[in-house]
């Protein structure tokens, strides 16, 4: 029942903020947000699952699973549980949540208590996203977590929010009505009663997919999957399909981003993970070739974009593109170390990300201004935010001890050893070279804007930042330089999932 | 009971009995000589009604003595008055709607004089006499409703105008209780044929001291009767209910415009109304053409008891002062409506409980 | 008897003359009779057709009818009143504020 | 007599409205001068919650009239049938009828004619139940009149406003066409037939009236006609943008919700146990599945294209409901006589969900007239920053009529396009899932509007209407709980909608 | 035979005979036009405008909506009354007969006191009126 507990009661909380006065909205949502914290992390300390929640044998944590309604023969059932992937993204999630709040006390002066309900609101369907096993329990959370966002973004943006907004909506509902087609076409030609996800990927790894429309069986499969995989593709985002986010990013207010690019966009990848690579891991084999491809264009295209912006935020934005090539690469590879890694490199990767823009944010409520040409030298005014920047910019490029590194090294250990995907190596070497272009662009950036002596336009003292606004840095540092240090924490339970996943291939 | 059943002949089968030839033809020609009787029987009923009799009532009313020049007690002052009004010259107002302004003198004559087909005269003298008989005397007898609202509006007189809304007024709000009242007795008698209906008035209501009352309608229900008589009276726009002509406050209402040959069927027809409203009076209440004596005397009982409500109709012209319309009105829908209502409940639950 | 082909070419003209008036006239008074008569229409085929099969329900099918149609005739009547006050006419295209 | 006053019982939900609107007007009476708002509300409420509790009782077996959905009684000579499908749809009929008559309460404020108001409501809501339980075709003409008349009156409500008398005209004019249009083809029925009992019809047909098939046909056709009008589909449709911009925003809930599910409730019935398909005894009939499947696709495509083009907020809620009412007839489009309920039962679930989401969009439209904010997209901006709670209702109709999760359409929806698949057209569903997508389109429009968009002119709310308020709010926490609370509902519209099938 | 014949008959008859009077009148009567004579009567003054199209009391729609209303309903009642008392022969229980028309009659009755306390009924609601009636009561 604690997951239930923890779904209702940050919806509650999200109502309760959303009805509370502007004054106090902050305090109270980052009071309230902190109990899902608190959460998350017991049931961490409580996590006694073993193997994976879709494949046969695996155990669930804090499971509950009771019947809903059932119509056509099929029975729709709330059925919520955790295994070793899910869990550390709901602990990212929870964290990341209530630390975006705090960092939002600043940035965010007008209408405040919607903001931070609807903040409040997407968390619990996020919980709701990374815990359900039941598919339209899944998708219900899944299309819920859009609607608060696109307010996010659109109320409280840049100037050209509504475009953004909407652009970010269309693409996203597009894209899920595209999957949600697919996965029907898998459904309805299965020999299943239900939705629920264990049922489902048992019946096709077993495969006992049926025919449809006069397709055989094989080629419905790598349809449904295409349409599954172009669904998720959209959200992670991967190249061509990513053109919705840097719009998104930079017209969004800094914690809606640090939302988007440190959460939402390991939805994707998580969905990605638990349908396409776990349901049908022969079908993944057979495509390895192209995803790996597109995975490797997304790293290298991602980091040659970042390199040509101007804009600090469409730098992370790019980046976090490539980022998310690496975790692709890292599913593809079926092997214990790249599915992990990939798993891993989410957590890593939601971690940085919010750190570096979160920093962004900060040095834009002081400058505002986020264009590399228009300051230098912040680091004489700010010492702690630039310190904790470089730090995040370092983690970024994958310097040992980073979270970073532990998940890139993972991924690349990963692939380059894949026995699925024919020339591993090579795919591997490719998206390696990223990481020179990351490095490259990261500290080109740093040295522009941070080194040199100092100067902002601006017709006031430029001071140092607020201790709400560098407190939330410094917590995601210190958790990105713990997950360097001790990746077990997670990576073990990680694995633990994993493994099932490669026996049931090929 | 519903089913129709012919007590005695027609008098058109009786004509064409008569015929030397039979068949169709028979038929249509007795038709046609049958209702030529009666239509004139009702002629001479109202040109004695309406120029002398009328005249001698009011003038006893009023303590004088009225035409009494030419011929016995003034009786060709009928021939007389015919002559005079037919060779009055025909004036027709500026911008009267025309055809409109023809047909509605039209109307009512006919509209009474249909009515008249269905009523039972006694001695075997009936028209015909359909399954709908009631029905059918009271549609025929509200076309004439028509006709003066035609004549009302084609007058192009503000009065006329007036008079012709007025007799709509008054002809819808009394229509509805006189139907109601008159289904009351339907209620009895099961079916809508006015043959039965009298003929079921035949049997022994109470024996009293050795006489036998009928089970006539008027016996079996006063309230009944009072009220069907009431609204007759406003139905044929008589005091105290002669607002739509009322002379003095809008000059004779509809008929203000016409003259001559028009006038003279306007009257014709309100007269044929008001025998018409007698007649279904007796049809429905007093038993008909029935009477002491042989049945061969039912044609002069039933003149008789139309002629009576020809009287009282007289009677009340010149003893009860009219009402005015607001007063009219809302008799009509407070008052009669309403009692209207409750005279058919009651007497369906009484019917219901005594059967 | 007439054989009951014959009351549905009726029944049918009346109704095709209903709706030609319907469409041309464009007095709200005229659509209403058009209507009037496309219902008597109606009407006529009941009644038939009820002597046809020997049943009443047609007949009877037929007194529903007119009631209503009286009824529509009284709300429509009320409705033309208030178009007449408002746009100071019963024509059907006076009444325009909105576009089709 | 117990046949009488069992007969009473079983039609509990319609008797109870014609009651209460009864009342109404008797309190009316007493009262005639001055008005009495809170007690005429109040009775007009409790009337309707008593006819919705009245419903649901009889669903689930209380009084011992029904054993379940898919039980029946017929009363009255067979003339009325209560049976699962027509409780169901009087319980809709009923919380619309409740919303509207408490929403009222607020907009009528200054209006002296709240009573005649309530009792024409109270009296078509009666019509309505009526038509769900109409078993011979007589009944239906009478009881869809009955939900007619009442309603011509009450869009042109605002004697002085020449909207509303435009919009009652027009609603009038082709009302009385597509009535006349009706009884004629039931007039043609009959004429093939020789009786106006849908069973008996149904008989009728297959044993063939001889020379008369055409003539059945032709009836069958003119009587889809009627029914277009009613639930304003295509041909009939285009009274509803007038009438439903026109009227006042309460009414246009009401006949946008309430009188298009009674529409398609005696559709339904008529159709399904009334005019069996032509087959291999069937003689005189029509393929009115193609014919719906036709009417389906063009209603739908038709309204969402049109509602896309709107400034009027009101008059793009209006061409929406056009289309929803396109999704609904995939009910009887994908019909067969095999398992025809799941669908069926699938679009009666739709209608239901689809009250309350579009009875409390148009009461939102209702409190933006209370406002006199005005009516068009950019007169709604800024509104989510003055009146958040209410706003917040407002996205969640649009959402869930749009069809998106978290919200009861989104599975009304769904379960209709996947029985609609189930029975084998999976080109009905998709054409479906486009016109859905496409409204996504019109209906964010409307949020864009509230939430993100700056206010042109800085305009300031009157005082907040408690009542209509609550209604708005109340019609929110129904679209969000018919998420969850769906299993219910589906699977009695389902069992009812499969023992309607022959 | 067929009693439409006769009925018919009559009507011929019903037509005829006016016809024949101003055929005969048209013979006997002079025509002496002439000016002002044909002018409407107006108690002998000049007419103001033409009659047709002039507006009159509200009352007369208000009584032709309630007649249209009660003659309908007396329309259901004649079928109900003409079988009233056969059928209680034929033995129908009192109460499947009554009943229903009690009900009908009642919901009538409650429009028609609605009606008359809305004042449709009314034919003038002068003040002086309604003055005169809050005397009374007091």
């Amino acid at each position: 029942m604690i997951l239930e507990t923890l779904i209702g009661f940050t919806f509650v909380a999200a109502l309760a903020v959303f009805l509370s006065p502007d004054e106090y909205a902050g305090q109270l949502a980052f009071g309230l947000s902190l109990l899902p914290v608190v959460g998350s992390l017991y049931m961490w300390s409580q996590f006694d699952a073993t193997g994976n929640a879709l494949v046969e044998g695996g155990s669930l944590a804090f499971a509950t699973q009771i019947d809903w309604l059932t119509v056509g023969g099929y029975t729709l059932q709330w059925f919520v549980g955790l295994d070793g992937i899910s869990l550390p993204l709901i602990v990212l999630s929870t964290v990341l949540t209530s630390l975006a709040i705090l960092s939002a006390w600043t940035p965010i002066d007008v209408r405040q208590s919607q903001f931070y309900g609807l903040m409040l609101f997407m968390e619990a369907n996020l919980i709701g996203v990374f815990s359900a096993l039941d598919f339209f329990v899944w998708f219900v959370f899944w299309e819920a977590v859009l609607v608060p966002m696109y307010f996010l973004i659109g109320v409280w943006g840049g100037p050209r929010r509504e475009y953004a907004a909407i652009k970010f909506f269309v693409y996203t509902n597009v894209a899920s009505l595209i999957m949600f087609i697919g996965f029907m076409a898998l459904v309805f030609n299965l020999p299943v009663d239900s939705f629920g996800l264990p049922a489902i990927a048992g019946a096709l790894r077993a495969g006992e997919l049926g025919g449809f429309l006069g397709l055989a069986p094989d080629a419905l499969a790598t349809v449904a999957f295409a349409a599954m995989f172009f669904g998720f593709a959209v959200k992670v985002p991967v190249v061509p399909v990513h053109t919705w986010l840097p719009d998104a990013h930079v017209e969004a207010p800094t914690p809606a981003s640090v939302m988007l690019a440190g959460v939402l966009l390991k939805m994707g990848t998580y969905a990605l993970l638990r349908f396409n690579f776990t349901m049908m891991p022969d079908v993944a084999q057979q495509l390895a070739v192209p995803i790996a491809a597109i995975a490797v264009l997304s790293v290298i295209y991602g980091a040659m974009l970042a390199l040509a912006q101007q804009d600090l935020k469409r730098i992370v934005a790019y980046s976090s593109v490539s980022s998310m090539g690496y975790v692709i690469l890292g599913l593809v590879a079926y092997t214990e170390f790249g599915i992990g890694g990939a798993t891993f490199q989410m957590v890593a990767h939601g971690l940085i990300s919010g750190l570096m823009f979160m920093a962004v944010g900060v040095i834009y409520n002081v400058t505002h201004t986020r264009m590399l040409g228009d300051m230098s030298g912040m680091a004489d005014r700010m010492p702690i935010t630039t310190g904790i920047l470089i730090a995040g910019a370092f983690g970024y490029m994958g310097l040992p001890l980073m979270a970073g590194f532990a998940a890139e090294f993972f991924i690349f250990q990963g692939s380059f050893t894949s026995t699925v995907l024919p020339a591993a190596p090579l795919f591997t070497a490719a998206a390696m070279f990223g990481i020179v272009i990351v490095a490259g662009y990261l500290l080109w950036a740093i040295q522009r804007t941070l080194f040199g002596e100092f100067s902002v336009e601006t017709d006031y003292e430029v001071t140092r930042a607020q201790f709400h606004d560098t407190a939330p840095l410094a917590v995601l540092l210190l958790c990105t330089i713990a997950l360097g240090v001790a990746p077990e924490v997670f990576f073990g339970m990680i694995t633990d999932a994993v493994v099932p996943l490669l026996g049931g291939g090929a | 009971m519903v089913a129709v059943v012919t007590l005695q002949q027609m008098l058109p089968e009786t004509i064409a009995g008569l015929l030397p030839f039979g068949g169709l033809a028979a038929d249509i020609v007795g038709a046609l000589i049958g209702a030529f009787l009666i239509a004139n029987f009702l002629l001479i009923n109202t040109a004695v009604a309406g120029p002398w009799a009328k005249r001698k009532i009011t003038a006893a009313f009023t303590d004088r003595i009225a035409v009494n020049r030419i011929g016995p007690f003034g009786l060709f002052v009928i021939v007389a008055d015919a002559v005079r009004l037919l060779s009055k010259e025909l004036i027709i107002p500026d911008g009267a709607d025309r055809p409109a302004y023809d047909l509605g003198p039209l109307l009512i004559p006919f509209s009474a004089l249909l009515g008249f087909a269905v009523i039972p005269m006694g001695s075997g003298i009936q028209l015909a006499d359909p399954e709908t008989g009631l029905a059918f005397a009271f549609a025929a007898s509200s076309i004439a409703s028509l006709g003066l609202m035609m004549m009302g509006y084609a007058s192009n007189n503000k009065y006329s105008l007036l008079g012709g809304l007025r007799a709509v007024a008054s002809n819808i709000a009394y229509e509805i209780p006189l139907i109601v009242t008159a289904l009351s007795i339907v209620v009895f008698t099961g079916t809508l044929q006015t043959s039965e209906i009298v003929a079921q008035q035949g049997e022994a209501f109470i024996t009293l001291g050795g006489v036998t009352i009928p089970q006539w309608f008027a016996f079996v229900n006063p309230f009944a009767f009072v009220l069907f008589v009431a609204a007759n009276l406003a139905e044929v726009g008589r005091n105290p209910f002669d607002v739509p002509e009322a002379p003095t406050e809008i000059v004779a209402g509809y008929q203000t415009e016409y003259s001559s040959v028009y006038f003279v069927l306007i009257y014709l027809g309100e007269f044929i109304h008001i025998f018409l409203g007698g007649a279904l009076t007796a049809v429905l209440f007093l038993g008909g053409a029935a009477g002491p004596g042989p049945a061969a005397l039912g044609i002069v009982w039933f003149t008789m008891k139309i002629w009576a409500f020809f009287l009282f109709t007289q009677w009340a012209r010149s003893a009860i002062p009219r009402l005015r319309v607001d007063q009219f009105i809302e008799i009509g829908w407070k008052g009669m409506l309403v009692l209207a209502f409750a005279n058919l409940v009651l007497t369906a639950v009484l019917v219901g409980v005594l059967a | 008897m007439v054989p009951p082909q014959y009351y549905l070419v009726l029944a049918a003209a009346i109704f095709c003359i209903g709706v030609f008036g319907l469409l041309t006239r464009r007095n709200a008074l005229m659509f209403l009779m058009s209507v009037e008569l496309m219902l008597n229409a109606a009407n006529i085929n009941l009644v038939a057709f009820s002597q046809y099969w020997g049943n009443v329900t047609g007949q009877t099918f037929g007194l529903f009818t007119m009631a209503l149609a009286a009824a529509e005739v009284a709300v429509g009547l009320g409705i033309i009143l208030v178009l007449y006050r408002n746009f100071g006419g019963v024509d059907v295209t006076d009444a325009t504020t909105m576009r089709w | 007599m117990a046949t009488l006053l069992w007969g009473l019982g079983a039609l509990a939900p319609a008797l109870l409205l014609a009651l209460t609107g009864l009342l109404v007007l008797l309190i009316n009476a007493v009262y005639p001068t001055e008005d009495r708002p809170t007690l005429l509300a109040v009775v007009s409420t409790v009337g309707s919650l008593a006819s919705l509790v009245a419903a649901g009782a009889l669903l689930t077996g209380v009084g011992g009239v029904l054993s379940g959905p898919e039980d029946s009684v017929t009363l009255y000579a067979d003339a009325l049938v209560v049976d699962g499908m027509s409780l169901f749809f009087s319980a809709v009929f009923a919380s619309v009828t409740a919303l509207v008559v408490v929403a009222s309460y607020d907009y009528l404020a200054e209006n002296p004619h709240r009573a005649e108001f309530y009792s024409l409501t109270l009296f078509a809501a009666t019509g309505m139940a009526l038509m769900a339980s109409a078993n011979s075709l007589a009944v239906a003409f009478v009881a869809l009149e009955l939900s007619s008349l009442p309603s011509y009156a009450l869009v042109s409500f605002l004697k002085g406003n020449r909207g509303s008398v435009e919009a009652g005209l027009k609603y009038f004019l082709i009302g009385a066409l597509s009535s006349a249009v009706f009884v004629f083809g039931i007039s043609l029925v009959y004429a093939a037939t020789g009786s106006l009992l849908l069973p008996a019809v149904a008989s009728g047909l297959t044993e063939a009236g001889a020379g008369l098939a055409g003539v059945a046909g032709i009836g069958i056709l003119m009587v889809a006609g009627g029914f277009a009008f009613k639930t304003a589909s295509v041909p009939f449709h285009f009274w509803a943008p007038e009438a439903y911009e026109g009227a006042p925003a309460p009414v246009s809930a009401f006949l946008s919700s309430a009188s298009k599910a009674a529409g398609f409730a005696l559709l339904f019935r008529v159709f399904v146990v009334g005019f069996p398909l032509p087959g291999a005894d069937v003689v005189a009939s029509i393929d009115w599945v193609l014919l719906f499947q036709i009417l389906a696709v063009a209603t739908m495509t038709l309204g969402n294209f049109a509602a896309a083009t709107q400034e009027n907020v009101k008059r793009m809620l209006a061409y929406s409901s056009i289309g929803h009412a396109g999704y609904a007839l995939i009910g009887l489009a994908a019909w067969t006589t095999a398992d025809g309920g799941a669908v069926m039962g699938a679009a009666m679930a739709h209608l239901l969900v689809y009250g309350f989401m579009n009875t409390g969009a148009f009461l939102f439209i209702a409190l933006v007239e209370h406002w006199e904010v005005g009516r068009t997209f950019e007169d709604y901006a800024g509104l989510g920053a003055r009146a958040p709670m209410a706003s917040v209702a407002m996205s969640v109709f649009m959402f869930s009529l749009a069809g998106l999760p978290p919200f009861g359409g989104f599975f009304s929806k769904y379960f209709l396009f996947a029985a609609a698949v189930g029975a084998g057209y999976w080109w009905l569903a998709a054409v479906g899932a486009i016109n859905s997508a496409l409204s996504l389109f019109y209906y964010s429009r409307v949020v864009k509007a509230l939430w993100f968009d700056e206010a042109t002119t800085d305009f300031e709310l009157g005082a907040t209407p408690t009542a209509l308020y609550a209604a708005v709010l109340f019609a929110a926490v129904a679209t969000l709980l018919l998420l969850p609370g769906f299993g219910p509902v589906i699977e009695t519209a389902q069992a009812a909608a499969a023992a309607l099938a022959p | 035979m067929n009693p439409w014949i006769a009925i018919g008959a009559l009507a011929l008859m019903g037509v005829g005979i006016p016809l024949g009077m101003m055929a005969a009148s048209a013979i006997l009567r002079p025509s002496v036009p002439e000016q002002g004579k044909s002018a409407t009567y107006e108690s002998g003054e000049i007419p103001t405008e033409s009659a047709i199209g002039i507006q009159f009391n509200v009352q007369y729609y208000m009584v032709a909506l309630l007649f249209v209303v009660f003659d309908i309903e007396t329309v259901l009642v004649f079928p109900w009354a003409v079988i009233y008392s056969p059928a209680l022969e034929a033995g129908v229980p009192l109460t499947d007969l009554l009943l229903p028309m009690l009900v009908f009659i009642g919901v009538l009755l409650v429009g028609l006191v609605w009606a008359w306390r809305q004042g449709a009924v009314n034919w003038t609601s002068s003040p002086r009126a309604t003055r005169r009636k809050t005397e009374r009561q007091s």
